[in-house]
């Protein structure tokens, strides 16, 4: 049982006690109740995030094997490497050919020093671009798998404009003439997620995130205090839930019970049946319809209002 | 900047005045001070022709974040802005333009709704009255206040350049010191034609963030704009006192060979 | 290639057989040798379904060099080709294709007016007859003894590849050892998707060229297919034995799903 | 007076003489005609191939200055580097606007040290790329100036895929919708040259040659003999003269006696003439009769036949 819900039972009990003792404690109560309810939203979110960040949470790969058939994976971006720390190539989806773009997370240690821990280079990007243009070429359908704390924030990746590489994939993945389905299905961090997730349908698997900046990243600019990560995970609102409602995502895809790791193969066909019904829809639209809608949709992302003075 | 203070690159020290006169610049060495957003406008437009736009817009609290509307206050009275951009059409050297100037006083210069929705709009008035688009640039990053919200201006402004794109409406970006995180990610780097202050800073993660990845200090001149003249990302390093000009031409330039004939 | 020499990789002899068995490759390491065109055609094309075109194509003697002729006559006996490129139309697990081959026998696989001209009419009747091109290269580079003429079938086979890729029909390369110069520089590095056989050398200029520039011995593997997969230039990697399922493959993950819908 | 000269000189006096003396000598004579005559190929070639590579030689910048107002340059592939050793940027051309992208050789070891000797990179012929898109974008004519004894043989552009960013170039460089002329002003190296010189228009100064592959290589490798580069340059037929007959270029420059580095004024002057009156044509022409007319004059180019058997 969770703090939060022993808390809780225990305010329960003490209102029964109040009542009975013909005692007004209802505002103590009512001051005591939002602040369980404070706490219990963060021990949520930090929950997500520690799942989205499982160690035997199921990566991109995972998923592809077991969703698609004949996956044949493609490399490089034609200018100066293949990055490792992002996947793409070719696939069947019941038949009907995809293209798709995910980051990859490695699982040893050997592995991760070849895929920099799911973190892309400039490369990774170009290559990604690269394999969307191909896509949208034979008027293929691309599904993005996002997992990745962000972009590589080093030396050569700064040497070779990370940040040129993902402002062209934003610009270029808003205009391709063919549908895009993201998942984010662990860890959508910041720019480094954003440059291989603009679609036409965003989805989350529930115990994902996706977050402008990491929760450590906020506590320790926004709070002052590194340590604090689990209430900046709850105040920056980065939950599948609060994604939702905030209608940046157009749905989020259940988890077992325990998280995706528990089941990864009940997980990827929960997934694979959002993208069978969403493609079915989506290639049925023309594509410049498609591109209008979604940068329709992009367009109107942000709050303000605008009084004249 | 203070008065009596010795300039950091050459160590002269100036009076304000004559650092004024040089728009903002060490008359020594030329070494580039941090610049205000309206001095920036009176410096570029033709005397009377900057016309404000969108100039109402306010964010709201979109993730409810404790302490924001008070930061924002905060920034307003301070840089004396309402937002970290403004946006405006003008006149440089007689040629019709939009332009839209970032602040670094508000905020870090970060990117939240509204500097998204001003940028965006400005892009997508220059596509439609096919008006070049010019956009100094000055940044921190995403305004992490708006969470999500502030990412997705990343993409939204994105959309609006390839609008602008597609109109064949040109546009060109000056980056100024400093230009990092979401706003390099977005609009900064898919100008036409980049431009650059010497000495600015550019770049996606910032040099105390990549310090901590690579656990060194980074090499002298780091990011700074001609190591990325030097790299590749940036077209030309034009000083204050050439940007005018520089601008002005740059428009004539870009005057397709059809249209000049339907014109003249 | 001789039966009883050590393979020059693993050192193991086989026999000529078992060689052959393995599609010329070393039954027990996987080294490939290089193939005849003969032999690449037959194991890719399904039985019979090969008809070639363009067939009677010769280089003529363009700048008059002394010697041409003899020498594309020797070429001719020795490779028992006319030219060093076949091309045709075949299937491929019932699948209707362009396919081009190169030999390396024939005066290095070098390309001419004749290469540069059979090759692009392969290009285009791709994007005539709406079949995906399939090109195997194996090249020294452009064919000097035609001067200036061979240099200009790059651009002649780049222009093709465009005509093919306007038309929407895929476009794949296998890059065999050698491939490098002018072929590199064109056609061959612009397929929609391109795979190396296992230990190919793939550049533009030669080992011996960049040695001369650098003055110093070139690391060990420069310039083969695992070192253009790792640097972004090879999309796959695929041993003689997968190369005709995975073109068979790709060929299906190229349709689009317009042409699905309509033709299911 | 050269060799050949003084020659066809002393062969017109012993013509004199035996028909004088009235001996029939006139088999031997037209050998030696004959041989001279071949001499003096081999000489005129290599003198243009010395002045195409002479120190003096004006170089893309000289003729830029020269021909344009107000040009501006611009830097960079936005993937790697900027490479100086092709220049470009946007000028007026007597009012109007242009692409400029050239090849750019150093005066000063210095200047070489930093323009590679004007052996470009991948990231040149990229940078190429870029600033010809921009100008297609704008509907902006390009003008490239070719003077490059080749792309760089060196480590670092194999890594980078020399091979890849000249192949890409060709196939671009056809489909541009926007006029392009080229002048070959120096040398013209094989495949380097060729990289940013596809084209509605292609003209050579007429010291300027144009080759598959420089003489000495030429004569290494044909006729095993590297000294013997002279020869392999009138095999090769590199000349303006040679080009024109063979059809692949529209047009001689004519240089100042003596070559263009007597008088770049006069050489740049006789440039701008063909380049005013070429693209007055040349925008004049719809952009899509403007590539079908370039593609149908490159597919053309080649010597065979085709006799059934
Ligand atoms: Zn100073
Ligand atoms: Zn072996």
């Amino acid at each position: 049982m969770s703090h939060t819900t022993s808390l809780t039972k225990k305010i329960e009990e003490l209102k029964k006690l109040a009542e009975a003792s013909g005692l007004d404690v209802s505002d103590e109560i009512a001051l005591l109740e939002s602040k369980v309810k404070a706490a219990s939203k963060t021990e949520m979110a930090w929950r997500r995030v520690e799942l989205a960040r499982h160690p035997d949470r199921p990566y991109a790969l995972d998923y592809i094997t077991r969703i698609f058939d004949n996956f044949i994976e493609l490399h490089g971006d034609r200018y100066f490497a293949d990055d490792a720390a992002i996947v793409g190539g070719l696939a069947f989806l019941n038949g009907q050919p995809v293209t798709i773009i995910a980051n990859q997370k490695g699982r040893t240690l050997k592995e991760n020093m070849k895929r920099n821990h799911g973190m892309a280079n400039p490369e990774g990007y170009r290559k990604a671009l690269r394999l969307a243009k191909e896509a949208e070429k034979f008027h293929r359908p691309i599904i993005t798998f996002v997992d990745t704390s962000g972009a590589y924030p080093g030396l050569g990746a700064e040497e070779r404009g990370i940040g040129e590489a993902i402002a062209r994939n934003l610009m270029e993945f808003s205009q391709l003439k063919t549908p895009i389905i993201s998942i984010i299905i662990g860890e959508g961090g910041s720019g480094g997620a954003l440059g291989i997730s603009v679609g036409d349908k965003i989805y989350m698997l529930e115990n994902a995130v996706y977050s402008v900046i990491s929760p450590e990243g906020c506590a320790s600019i926004l709070l002052r205090d590194a340590s604090r990560a689990k209430d900046a995970a709850a105040m920056l609102r980065i939950t599948s839930q609060d994604l939702l409602e905030f209608k940046i995502i157009n749905g989020i895809i259940q988890e077992p019970e325990g998280g995706a790791h528990t089941d990864p193969d009940a997980t990827a066909m929960a997934i694979k049946k959002v993208l069978v019904r969403d493609l079915q829809d989506l290639c049925n639209r023309p594509p410049a319809v498609l591109v209008r809608y979604r940068n329709q949709k992009i367009r109107k992302i942000g709050h303000w209002n605008e009084n004249e003075e | 900047m203070s008065t009596d203070t010795p300039c950091p690159s050459c160590g002269t020290v100036h009076d304000k005045a004559s650092i004024e006169a040089a728009l903002k610049t060490c008359p020594s060495c030329g070494y580039h001070y941090r610049m205000e957003v309206a001095e920036r406008i009176a410096y570029l437009a033709d005397q009377g022709s900057f016309v404000e736009f969108s100039a109402n817009l306010r964010s709201l609290n979109p993730i409810d974040l404790e302490g924001y509307e008070e930061k924002l206050s905060e920034a307003e009275a301070k840089a004396r802005m309402k937002e970290a951009v403004i946006t405006g059409t003008c006149t440089i050297e007689g040629k019709p333009a939009v332009l839209a100037v970032m602040s670094f006083n508000f905020m870090g210069g970060s990117m939240g709704s509204v500097v998204g929705e001003k940028v965006s709009r400005a892009l997508l008035k220059g596509a439609e009255e096919r008006k070049p688009v010019i956009i100094y640039t000055t940044s921190g990053g995403a305004r992490m206040q708006e969470g999500i919200f502030s990412l997705m201006q990343m993409a939204k402004t994105s959309s609006a350049v390839a609008e602008l794109a597609k109109a064949e409406v040109p546009y060109f970006v000056v980056l100024c010191d400093p230009t990092t995180g979401g706003v390099t990610a977005s609009f900064a780097m898919l100008a036409d034609v980049i431009i650059a202050e010497p000495g600015a800073l550019i770049g996606f993660a910032g040099p105390r963030v990549i310090e901590g990845t690579i656990r060194q200090k980074l090499p002298e001149g780091f990011q700074k704009a001609e190591f990325q003249l030097e790299k590749g990302f940036v077209d030309i390093i034009a000083s204050r006192q050439e940007q005018r000009h520089l601008l002005s031409l740059l428009i004539d330039l870009h005057r397709p060979y059809g249209a000049a004939k339907k014109g003249a």
